[in-house]
């Protein structure tokens, strides 16, 4: 059976709510009523639960199997967590309320700072962005707010990204207004020191850098970087994507970074939930914490203080990268996360991290192909040479999986490697589970070397849908359902 | 450890696999001076009762909206959200799902995703809608550099009366990005004029509605004015319910709509995560920010559902990319369209009208109240009073009578003289006669 | 992907909770020390996750779909009664708490109670029984309590059942003594009340009928049925199973019922659980009411009182069917449901409920073969005459609408029709639901007749299994797993 | 009407169709004496919020365990659950599936019911176990009929503590089975002796442990003595919790093992539900009621499971059943199964041990107050305080100081004199050291 569009379970006048309409008043609208309909449809309550609950089952999740996936975590996220956030303490208490009502609130915020503090070893942290990308841009914020503090940002408008960054580093870059330079790699997949140091100048605002990087590699020569940059008086900006693999055992403040974020799903399990809500809560040397963005937390005289606006405190903040105090519900998850673990549990989970991926890379080197010599950190990098002649893509050997149950690695992904696959398989994933893993990979490479195209090519087959036509859709949008054009695509492209 | 299911044992055979000693030696790549030996200076790991008990004490030194009288809005608000929808978000393949780049086996996501675009479309009057930005303020931000695009030109004009928080992320964007801003001084009475102030430069001007105070206006004429110099009209709207009741700003003129949709599905959450909406012309459409959902087919011709127009986003444009965002705010899309759905169009009609009702009923009680003055002539759920004492010192002592009483404006323009004896009052469905009365009394109390 | 057992998933050691070890103590179990290891695995919290969200995925539900089982009401269960019986003030109670510390638990019992004795027009009513055979149970050793206080628990030991009785009745008839005595049915699907009215007499201890009855029908002469049992001296137990058919339109009160239990499940909407835990109060009449069982709330001078002895307050309480209150978790959710509906959401849902039922009836009945004319109430029932001659059994029918993504309906009941099916579409479902359905069957019922018995007699096709060897499971039980038999029966049946 | 999908339009076709003029024609069967024309005298329908607030009031007037001091037990115990059972119980696909008759499309049921049973006999030590009865109490009754049926005898020997509601629940079964019943005498010291009641007639002994006065003993003796009369052995544990530390009953000569499971994965909810525990040897399986799930085949040779020797029940037997029953409280058999398996037998065994431990520091902080007197030798996590006053009155005296002290063992034996003074007190791993301290410092002030 398939499933309609909401709009097309429309029965005129239903309802999922019972609500008792006011009595009668004299509105005070200012001559702005609404006319007209807007279109909603109307359901009763057993009709939408069935409906969503019918689109869950078309959907992969965690829960249910490995997600495989490089540069983005996917990793067990515990119900203790989702419990948590849902206390009224936490989930029904507005950003503006009284501070005085608050105190817990502002407690867990300073709580998890002191936690992020501590495992980073870095002074600073900034709360509020909203996602890594948001991370990432209140942490190029400061650094050019530092250059306004020395006077250099009329000057200093490069910034030196690795071709293996992530899309987000250029692109938060450049909204701000940085000249993008690209950094080559070596061969051995770690970025080119010497080529690096030939770019600074006195131009350089910064250099982005992803650590682990995005080739599943620690950057051996990092504390060198850092001390490059900083001597020609750039900051260090670290990607912290993959910070889930060094945590416990590796502090970037201790290799020399002057910015950093954090994305809470990744690293500390708050859910993926289909694309977000995340938190990328930034942190800062001492070099940039005066320049954090408003608001932070202070604890004086015992009781906590929401930092709202400049002057309220010290620093000198370049400004407020959203509305209220971040992504408090992440907070909450993230916290529970860490209590639980503990220092030791995180450190023993970054461990477990990389063994598994080392684990995978081992077991699979010898069918697929690796571009790199091990050890890894938290991710299997492998290319697409061992496909060569097989008639089969990277596209349709990660296709095929799906029809083995597992959710595609991530594809094409870092640049630098052709038709690269990136096997994260995270702590959470039990021995059996990759032994399973590895043996449906090893079956899949096999069966592409020995020819057998179909089963990639036409991948997937047992799926909720069969592959999609990308093209068609970005050729002529079709953005949202309208009344009248309710037929589905597939008559209307005819 | 209970969340780590690899055991002492399986450690040993996988790394005898690999080929390694010690996990030390899978971090050797480690400059030796960066290496930790011992823990972290942290508490060690804890079961889930004494976790459970920690962060219920925090919990427990807040006051919750749902415990009290309950007045405070300005960008959030408190309203009651049906038991099926934190019961459908909580389903594993939602709430453990990754992005849907997979779009065979995400149609749950891409779907919702598309039916979440059509109603943000609906609910402003607007042609298309993207799967949302981290929040409204953001989603603001967001707005201007995209009418900087479209236009082509770097100025845009703020209305004061514009959340004050909004105009700062607005500003921070504006300032690192050089691009130049007008923003005009706030207007309790709501009577600011914008046009003046749009010129030939103009790529964008940005009114709220309700504004911070408030106020709800028609701003056909702004639209006219903005489009007469080539400029667009951006609208903020604060509070999403207000629209089962109020023009839509698509019918008003408005080129690119941007709110904040947290009151449909999502709690308070102590300001996030909510859900920012961004609603926009057709034609604009290949200059949005954020996630696009489109209908398509599979390869058996099937109704399917994918991410689209992706080659805006940063993950194929990099540092040409519309925006660096690469993410959405999906389960809160995905609550938001839930309760909407339950809604209906009757029923979040209804609600709206109640929400009014409420805050009518409201005003006229504090206004009733000795030396309290109401401004608005014209407001949806929220409304602005003037008291004779500052508004700051009026809601720390309503906290004592255990009342949440509301958002005093100087907490929001601090250092504006204008501001100090104002607060801004909602009120929604879960107020209750007895909650207003209890207002109103408290207030008397505390002017006497 | 097959989900092995929870056994087979074990590595030995592993736990997913973190407990720790009591600091050294001298245990005090005087001798009784458990020796050896128990056999349970040892899982992390992950796995434990996926194994039971997988083994989920294995399950039809309401949720996702219709369920037509007659008799057996499966209906939309709203979450916000979830939500309410999981308030701490309901959920995390104990029994044996003093009373004064949970008044307002008594008050919610006190509160159902008064809802279930307005809706059945009884003047009492038993909370405790756990389930609706628990419920009989009860209703029947009230019967037989207010025999034994005229003296005539000797003589009279016969119970009259009509052949289309639920299993239940004579089974709880029987437990406690009675003996069962059939009551033919008319050829229009009514209790035949001159064969009744024959098997009257001094030995009679009571009649037990449901109504509306198995066949979907209004017992139409229950008066004169109910009138003539107390004129013999006898009572009156009515099976409550279909009282959702009629709740808010008619009260067993007004028919002259004596005790009748209430599923409250089937009626009142707390979910079915994958079969438990319901719960079965029991209404009595002014005759059966002071043999009620313990224990029972009072309400006097401003608090509640739980009766828990004989002699605490008036009445004979026949003794007691279980250790404390009942089903408190599903009181609170049938109360959530009821206060939700009101007087006019409950008389409105049975109406629909009948309607449904009469829709289904009505559209099918020219495909399939009804029985008795219309109209039925909540239930529509068909024989399998028009399957004769086709090859296809009621069995292979109902498994094929599993192919088709629907629960069979209620199958071979009641017993007094060759082939019964027996439909219950509830008041949950949407006319399109219904429309989709209708089409369904009308399109099994012509695939049958045209000799597509391929379709029928190896369904289903596209279950998580095939059908299944019960035979097998019968003839040699394999009840439990154990350590070293963990193959598969498949491998050890060969 | 939120719950109910038809709306008037889909009435009047669906009536079309029917070709009835109105509703009430369906119901013209209904004597029209009967008919009622008007609403019950009953509130009308509530939205959610007015609904959630009435409950929300009757939930706050009372005292939940989780937010005092809490020794609660005697048959019914305060654990601490993770947050991953609830989560897993509430999928849509537990929750609202029905009772597993149709096996092809319901494995999840049926795989954890066999996972249940497997489970439940490795903790009482039997070789088989059903898929849960109503609760402990009710699997207690069927357990003397079911040892009735086994010996084609029809007395029972009842432990005097036994918990008085169980004997309750049997004296009530066998009272109107017109069986004979023979039960002790409650022992405060737990030195009953029950051995000598016990001849050529009984069918089976009662005995429970720990004892309703927490005494701990070894039942190989009675089972010897029950067995050379052609008795069997009968033992019910009221916490389940206990089996990790103690022997089971089936290493002590069992026959039948009943049990309360609500401690593993089943919050106290005011006595219901809970899940009934119901494990016996092999040789009886074709006389034990409940429900029983088995491993079978599918029609590809797969591995599946059925609910199976159904031929016991009574839908099938009808009046020759083997009891009435046709439920388990199969989503409570879910919630157990799920914390057992979270916590493995590391887990499980030390939770006893912690259990334990919490006893015996509690038991010593007690008896340390002046005029207490710790009246067992050996116990698991409860124990039995005299007092110099009436239980009753120190238990309300405590409540007082906030502390939810135990059961006044008069409240459950009203009448019997040895019992006035003395208290059934529980310590299980939610109490803190905090807690305990608490408790002793509240009795001593109660008894001073």
């Amino acid at each position: 059976q398939e499933e309609p569009l909401i709009f097309e379970l429309d029965s005129p006048g239903a309802s999922g709510v019972d609500l008792d309409e006011p009595e009668e008043f004299a509105p005070r609208l200012g001559g702005v009523a609404r006319q007209g309909r807007i279109g909603l449809p109307g359901l009763s309550e057993p009709e939408v639960m069935r409906h969503y609950v019918r689109l869950s089952q078309k959907n992969y999740a965690i829960d249910s199997g490995l997600y495989p996936l490089g540069s983005c975590t996917m990793k067990h996220n515990p119900r203790l967590n989702e419990k948590m956030a849902r206390l009224p303490g936490f989930g029904d208490v507005h950003p503006l309320q009284p501070q005085q009502t608050v105190q817990g609130a502002l407690e867990l915020i300073d709580t998890l700072a002191h936690w992020l503090k501590e495992l980073t070893g870095m002074p600073a942290v900034a709360m509020s962005p909203k996602a890594g990308a948001h991370g990432e841009l209140c942490g190029m914020m400061a650094i050019d707010a530092a250059l306004r503090a020395r006077g250099e940002e009329g000057t200093r408008k490069r910034v030196l990204v690795p071709e293996s960054a992530h899309g987000t580093n250029p692109a938060t870059a450049a909204q701000i207004g940085f000249t993008v330079d690209s950094i080559p790699a070596t061969e051995d997949g770690h970025v080119d020191v010497k080529a690096f140091k030939a770019k600074l100048g006195p131009d350089v605002a910064a250099i982005m850098l992803t650590n682990p990087n995005t080739c599943g590699l620690f950057e051996r020569d990092i504390i060198e970087i850092a001390d490059a940059v900083h001597e020609a008086g750039g900051y260090f900006y670290c990607d912290g994507a993959n910070f889930n693999a060094i945590a416990g055992r590796v502090r970037p403040g201790d290799l020399g970074i002057d910015a950093m974020h954090i994305n809470l799903h990744k690293t500390f399990s708050t859910p993926h939930g289909g694309g977000g809500p995340g938190a990328g809560p930034v942190v800062f040397s001492q070099a940039l914490a005066p320049f954090a963005p408003l608001p932070w937390i202070v604890h004086e005289k015992g009781a906590y203080r929401a930092i709202e606006h400049e002057g309220e405190s010290t620093g000198q903040p370049f400004g407020r990268m959203t509305a209220f105090h971040g992504q408090m519900g992440m907070f909450v998850r993230a916290l529970a996360y860490m209590l639980s673990h503990g220092a030791d549990g995180i450190r023993q989970a970054s461990e477990d991290a990389v063994l598994s991926a080392n684990y995978i890379l081992a077991s699979l080197k010898d069918v697929m192909s690796a571009p790199y010599e091990g050890p890894c950190m938290h991710e299997a990098l492998f290319d697409d040479s061992f496909l060569k002649g097989t008639g089969v893509e990277t596209l349709d050997f990660a296709k095929a999986m799906i029809d083995e149950g597992y959710h595609p690695m991530t594809m094409y992904f870092p640049l630098v490697v052709h038709g690269a696959m990136l096997i994260e398989p995270t702590e959470s994933e039990s021995k059996d589970s990759l032994d399973l893993f590895i043996a449906t990979l090893r079956d899949l490479a096999e069966s592409a070397k020995r020819g057998e195209t179909e089963r990639f090519s036409g991948a997937p087959y047992l799926a909720p849908r069969r592959r999609l036509d990308e093209t068609l859709a970005a050729r002529k949008p079709i953005l949202r359902w309208q009344h009248g054009r309710n037929e589905p695509a597939s008559k209307a492209a005819e | 450890m209970r969340y780590l299911p690899l055991t002492t044992d399986d450690r040993a055979q996988m790394l005898a696999a690999i080929g390694a000693k010690s996990v030390d030696e899978l971090f050797k790549d480690v400059p030796e001076a960066a290496r930790l030996d011992g823990l972290i200076d942290l508490p060690r790991r804890q079961g889930e009762m004494e976790v459970e008990r920690q962060l219920a004490a925090m919990a427990g030194k807040n006051i919750p909206a749902g415990q009290v009288p309950f007045f405070v809005g300005a960008g959030a608000y408190k309203h009651h959200i049906p038991a099926t929808v934190d019961h459908l978000i909580q389903r594993s393949e939602f709430l453990t799902s990754y992005t849907p780049y997979q779009p065979e086996i995400t149609q749950g996501t891409l779907q919702y995703l598309f039916e979440f675009q059509t109603q943000v479309s609906m609910l402003t009057g607007m042609e298309v809608a993207n799967a949302s930005m981290y929040d409204g303020s953001t989603a603001c931000g967001e707005a201007v550099l995209m009418a900087h695009r479209v236009t082509k030109r770097k100025k845009a004009v703020l209305s004061g009366n514009l959340h004050p928080h909004y105009q700062d992320v607005v500003a921070n964007l504006s300032d690192f990005g050089s691009y130049k801003l007008v923003t005009e001084p706030p207007c309790p009475k709501g009577t600011e004029g914008l046009a003046g102030e749009i010129d030939e430069e103009t790529s964008c001007v940005v009114v709220q509605n309700p504004d911070i105070f408030g106020h709800v206006r028609d701003l056909s004429a702004l639209a006219e004015a903005a489009h007469a110099k080539g400029a667009l009209m951006i609208v903020v709207v604060p509070e999403i319910v207000s629209l089962g009741l109020i023009t839509p700003p698509g019918e008003m003129g408005a080129d690119i709509v941007v709110g904040e949709g947290q009151s449909l599905g999502n709690g308070l959450n102590f300001g996030g995560p909510y859900v920012g909406l961004f609603a926009a012309k057709q034609k604009f459409v290949r200059q949005m920010p954020g996630r696009l959902c489109g209908e398509t087919v599979d390869a058996e011709g099937k109704r399917g559902f994918v991410l689209t127009l992706s080659t805006r986003e940063q993950h194929i444009r990099r540092e040409k990319a519309t925006s660096n965002i690469c993410t959405n705010s999906g389960l809160c899309c995905l609550a938001f369209t839930i309760h909407l759905s339950l809604l209906g169009e009757e029923g979040y009609t209804r609600l709206a009208r109640i929400n009014h009702a409420n805050a009518v009923k409201l005003a006229d009680a504090l206004g009733a109240v000795p030396g309290v003055n109401v401004l608005n002539e014209a407001f949806f759920n929220e409304f602005t009073i003037e008291t004779p004492k500052p508004g700051a010192e009026v809601i720390d002592a309503l906290v004592e009578k255990g009342v949440l009483g509301g958002v005093p404006l100087s907490r929001l323009m601090p250092g504006n003289d204008e501001m100090k004896n104002l607060i801004a009052v909602a009120s929604t469905e879960v107020n209750s006669d007895q909650d207003r009365a209890a207002y109103a009394r408290a207030l008397k109390e505390v002017l006497a």
